[in-house]
């Protein structure tokens, strides 16, 4: 069988994307430059997202984490002034540590996943259709249906959660209360 | 291409949900490492945010996987995931509302002078 | 009343040390902006978008007209005067020749009375209306300018055929008028004034009840009469305070007392009652024209004045009600053909002392606006 | 050979826009279609806008450059391009190299999913209208970018201006398109669809526009929309990012030339844009005046020769305006320009009187007509209304528009549902 190669070439493409986009979040002394990487790094996911056949969570992906949370990290990283900051040093003497349990984490991470059962890889790809144009109804009926919803309380407590970080947003910004 | 067999060209090629796992893992330890190493408070928050998109990118391969065994209504990952994003923005204000209390008050944003209970 | 101490608190150097202050941004508004209606430089003292406080740093279009006047006969200076402030300039003028009049004890003839009333009030209308545009362009409402420069150009070219000067008009001489009012001039002005009645109507059509206008205009900028009053604060400022104090009623000079007009006042002090005040202000100048265009007397236009003018040792202060506020000249003479020493007291000028207490605590847009709704001109601020 | 010929051709016959299709050849024509139509938009509308503009100040407008200024948005533009392109010394050059691009592009990308017609979309998504709301609020990213890395204070605080007045009004937005989004449900299956495709479907099966629909809940929710799209625009009286009597230009003070153009072009775009929304959900679509009522081959006939006949009616305007030219010598070069532009529109609107040409194009006429109105209505806007100021703007966000969404939401989830509610009533009194 012939491989997949546009397949192949977007999903390598992308996850390269992501991880160069990774590694500068974590490298770059300006936090600017962090935050447009991080923002790229969450664009390419959101076309993962589309590859995975889930356009609805590639839709939330963009106008939330895009076009929302990192807007506010800009925001914020405009009201503090950045300029001193960037003088200092700007990694702690941990990276030892952060490479020791990054490593450990990692070797988990591939012993699990190299793992087969019988010389077949535990996360094999099926092939079927995945009813990708009724992708939202599908997610709205597990969310709100009166029969097949399972997760309309944890929607409302996720409800509640935002409610709580609204007033914890509020309180921790305000200068005089 | 004599020094890849063709079974592994062809489980490189045919692109399986474990593909997707080992991006959302190299994603998670970039978070962490991140997280451990950097000072600068903000940054800390995006490596957080990047742990949380690395499992988010997990949930929704694996609702993928779940799908091919369960029917296409089965999408209990993505609903997962919407939860994560729904728990990320959540964090993210609140997180960045610390911020700007502590940078009111401390006049820096290094994670390692953020060594009082009050100030 | 206001404490002096309070009302300039703070200067470049603090400025400078406080710009480390991560709630405080310093921000330098002008010479060169927009909005600053010339080279008026504003130095801010934000939080956030909030102001804290202000300094106006003014000068950049000094001239030294005053000095001028020591080098200069009284004639002379004349042409001067209206130099200072360009958009009133007939106002001016008038202002400068009453003094002189006053310190050489001579009258202008009526019918010379009669046309310097004209051609003033005409002036007020053409200042108001310069200042509705560009007030109403720094809110944002762009088509007001050019509504309110159409009909101003019928203004300007009444100066025009008067005197052959459309901005500096140097209309009025020392004791009178240099030229008769051409033919037609009484023709011409009732026909400006029919014309721009409805034009007025049609400036109030675009703001007086516009939401955006009402909000962005009220409340804005108040300051109180008493304020007003310590700070020297005159015209229409002064008048949307409260305080019915105008030049024209008070210390009537040239021949006001012969004309029927209202003097309008605001109860708020905020910007909303200074554009108020001011558009009443141009229908009230209209009445007086009218008035005034159907008593001209015939006569002659000039005083007995010697060629050579030398007032009597002495000193004389005459003020005026220009467009912007009370205009004032304190003008000592020693005898000799040139005036010892002439002060303006510029409405301008000491209307921009409100700004600083007119804008605490209010938003940078609001200075644009408080700035707009001074009416300053700052050739008269620098001289 | 004829395999590509036959892949290119094969699209043609389908009733699907190309991207679902899955046709990449027409689907990439499709792009380079709505990319050049819509540069073309934002030359139009730039003359447009001053020309109309300047007549609702009793000015002329451009007249110099070619018949009534016809050249000008050209001459601008080469002018814009040939322009010293720089960069402040103090400046972050790569953020401020990218920001430009990410706004264009966020302003481009949504017309991807903009249905000008039923087959006349560059593809139909699931998530439409979420992927226009999402790719149109990266522009943001953009505007803040440019503002922080220009490193001078006026684009510094206009781009914080336009950053929380673009986040607060997308909430209302997003809370009035919910509210359109509900109303595609009220059908026998009770499902409703996120696809700009099948929001303007649901419009003619629901034999209303969703305008009129539950009145006056649509009109409410259209009212919200189209306040809140000016301010997403940062267009007056919202035009606070570039209030040029406050912050001189905003966030875009630093930039000239090639890069300031970008900035322009995408505003006009975003314009286009958000217009777009505006008539899929509210004024369907791309449908004709009365779809239904007036149905049947006659009136088909009769709505059909409006593109031709507009076409028209605009060469004789040209026409008009070439016999009240000057007669000089010196404007006949103009004279015949003038001319010559009429007889080509003439020419276009009798190819449009031509049967295939005319059943393909008009569907995207109207759509086109709409979106022409609401860009009329910006440039009105912009002649009458003087500008908010922030707080206010903010306050108009926060206190009145979003509550009043809110509000809307619930009742329009409660008129949709009154017959289940009504039945549970009654089970409950049972």
């Amino acid at each position: 069988m012939n491989p997949p190669v546009a397949t192949a070439f977007f999903f390598y493409l992308l996850a390269a994307t992501m991880i160069i986009g990774g590694i500068l979040v974590i490298t770059r002394k300006n936090a600017v430059h962090s935050a447009l990487a991080l923002i790229t790094a969450l664009l390419a996911q959101a076309a993962l997202y589309l590859m995975l056949y889930a356009p609805f969570v590639a839709g939330v992906q963009i106008i939330l984490y895009a076009g929302g949370i990192m807007v506010l990290f800009l925001f914020v990283i405009m009201l503090i002034s950045i300029e001193r900051n960037m003088k200092e040093r700007q990694f702690n003497k941990q990276w030892l540590v952060g490479i020791v349990a990054a490593a450990a984490l990692g070797a988990l991470f591939v012993t699990v996943y190299t793992k087969t059962s019988r010389g077949v890889s535990l996360f094999i790809e099926g092939r079927m259709s995945y009813g990708e144009s009724q992708n939202t109804q599908m997610i709205a009926n597990l969310l709100f249906d009166r029969h097949a919803g399972m997760y309309m309380f944890a929607f409302e407590i996720a409800s509640l959660l935002l409610l709580v970080a609204i007033i914890g947003a509020v309180v921790m910004a305000k200068k005089r209360i | 291409m004599a020094y890849c067999s063709e079974k592994a060209m062809n489980t490189l090629l045919h692109i399986s949900t474990l593909h997707y796992l080992v991006l959302g893992a190299a994603l998670f330890l970039l978070g962490i490492i991140g997280v451990l190493t950097r000072r600068n408070v903000v940054i800390v928050l995006m490596s957080i945010e990047l742990i949380l998109n690395a499992v988010n990118l997990n949930l929704v391969a694996f609702s993928r996987y779940w799908q091919s065994i369960h029917g296409a209504s089965a999408l209990h990952g993505q609903v997962f995931a919407i939860f994560v994003i729904t728990d990320a923005a959540a964090e993210a204000a609140v997180g960045l509302g610390i911020l700007i209390a502590f940078f009111r008050n401390k006049e820096t944003v290094n994670v390692d002078e953020v060594n009082l209970l009050k100030w | 009343m206001t404490d002096p101490k309070t009302l300039s608190s703070f200067d470049l150097d603090t400025a400078e040390k406080t710009y480390l202050d991560a709630n405080e941004l310093v921000i330098n508004m002008g010479p060169q902006h927009p909005a600053t209606h010339g080279v008026l430089r504003v130095i801010l003292r934000l939080d956030g978008e909030k102001v804290l406080g202000l300094e106006c740093v003014i000068g950049y279009l000094h001239r030294g007209v005053e000095k001028i006047a020591e080098n200069r006969t009284y004639t002379m200076f004349n042409p001067y005067v209206d130099r200072m402030d360009y958009v009133a300039a007939v106002s001016n003028g008038l202002g400068y020749c009453e003094a002189v009049e006053k310190l050489l004890s001579v009258e202008a003839p009526p019918r010379a009375q009669y046309i310097r009333v004209i051609l003033t009030e005409l002036n007020r209308i053409a200042s108001h209306q310069l200042w509705l545009g560009t007030h109403a362009l720094d809110i944002g409402a762009i088509t007001p300018l050019f509504y309110t420069f159409r009909d101003r150009e019928e203004i300007l070219k009444i100066f025009e055929k008067y005197c052959g000067a459309r901005l500096t008009t140097h209309a009025f001489r020392i004791g009178g008028l240099q030229y008769e009012a051409y033919d037609g001039f009484e023709e011409d002005v009732r026909k400006f004034c029919k014309f721009v009645k409805p034009k007025i109507d049609e400036y109030e059509e675009l703001l007086t009840t516009n939401r955006i206008w009402l909000e962005r205009t009220k409340g804005v900028g108040v300051i109180s009469g008493k304020d007003c009053i310590a700070l020297g604060v005159t015209g229409p400022v002064l008048r949307a305070s409260g305080v019915k104090w105008d030049i024209r009623k008070a210390l009537p000079y040239a021949n006001y007392k012969n004309f029927d007009f209202e003097i309008p006042t605001g109860q708020n002090g905020d910007t909303y009652d200074r554009y108020i005040v001011r558009m009443i202000e141009m229908r009230q100048s209209l009445r007086i024209i009218e008035q005034a265009v159907a008593g001209i007397p015939e006569g002659p236009i000039m005083a007995k004045v010697p060629k050579v003018m030398k007032p009597p040792v002495g000193e004389v202060y005459h003020s005026i009600e220009a467009p912007k506020g009370e205009l004032g000249y304190f003008i000592v003479s020693d005898g000799s053909t040139q005036p010892y020493r002439v002060r303006v007291r510029p409405p301008s000028f000491v209307n921009l002392q409100a700004l600083d207490l007119m804008c605490r605590d209010q938003l940078v847009a609001d200075v644009i606006a408080v700035i707009g709704t001074l009416d300053i001109v700052l050739g008269e601020v620098d001289r | 050979m004829h395999s590509i010929v036959e892949y290119i051709t094969s699209y043609l016959q389908s009733n699907q826009t190309p991207g679902a299709a899955g046709n990449f050849a027409w689907a990439t024509i499709y792009i380079l279609l709505v990319f050049v139509g819509l540069s073309i938009a934002v030359i139009c509308m730039n003359w447009l806008e001053r020309k109309i503009l300047a007549h609702m100040q009793v000015r002329l407008g451009p007249m110099r450059v070619g018949p009534h200024g016809l050249l000008q948005p050209i001459a601008d533009a080469l002018k814009l391009l040939l322009k010293e392109d720089i960069i402040p010394a103090e400046a972050d050059a790569t953020v401020f190299w990218i920001a430009p691009f990410i706004v264009v592009l966020a302003a481009f990308t949504v017309f991807v999913v903009v249905p000008f017609g039923p087959t006349h979309a560059i593809t139909d998504m699931n998530i439409g209208i979420l992927f226009m709301l999402g790719v149109s609020s990266l522009a943001v990213l953009g505007i803040v970018t440019a503002g922080w890395a220009s490193n001078s204070h006026y684009p510094l605080i206009g781009a914080l201006r336009s950053s929380a007045q673009m986040v607060s009004y997308e909430v209302a937005m997003g809370l009035a398109v919910v509210s359109a989004i509900m109303m595609t449900s009220a059908n026998a299956e009770g499902t409703g669809t996120l696809s700009m495709i099948g929001i303007v479907q649901a419009q003619l099966e629901q034999h209303e526009w969703f305008l009129f629909k539950y009145f006056p809940l649509g009109i409410v929710a259209f009212a919200i929309f189209a306040i809140a799209m000016v301010a997403e625009t940062n267009r007056a009286p919202f035009d606070l990012p570039e209030a040029e009597s406050e912050l001189t230009a905003g966030f875009h003070t630093e930039y000239s030339g090639f890069r300031w153009s970008l900035f322009f072009l995408a505003e006009y775009s975003a314009m286009i844009a958000v217009s777009s929304i505006a008539v899929t959900l509210w004024m369907g679509g791309w449908l004709r005046p009365f779809p239904n009522a007036l149905s049947g081959p006659t009136w088909d006939l009769v709505f059909s020769l409006f593109p031709g006949l507009t076409f028209l009616f605009l060469a004789a305007l040209c026409f008009y305006s070439t016999a009240r030219m000057p007669k000089h010598p010196l404007f006949r070069i103009q004279t015949m320009g003038l001319a010559g532009f009429g007889v080509v529109l003439a020419l276009i609107g009798l190819i449009l009187f031509w049967g295939p040409a005319r059943t393909r194009i008009e569907d995207i006429y109207w759509f086109s007509a709409k979106v022409a109105g609401f860009m009329y209505l910006y440039i009105w806007y912009r002649g009458t209304f003087p500008r908010y100021r922030f707080d206010q703007l903010m306050k108009v966000g926060w206190k009145v528009l979003l509550p009043t969404g809110l509000a809307l939401l619930i009742l329009t989830a409660i008129v949709g549902m009154r017959t289940e509610i009504l039945s549970m009533f009654q089970e409950g009194l049972r």
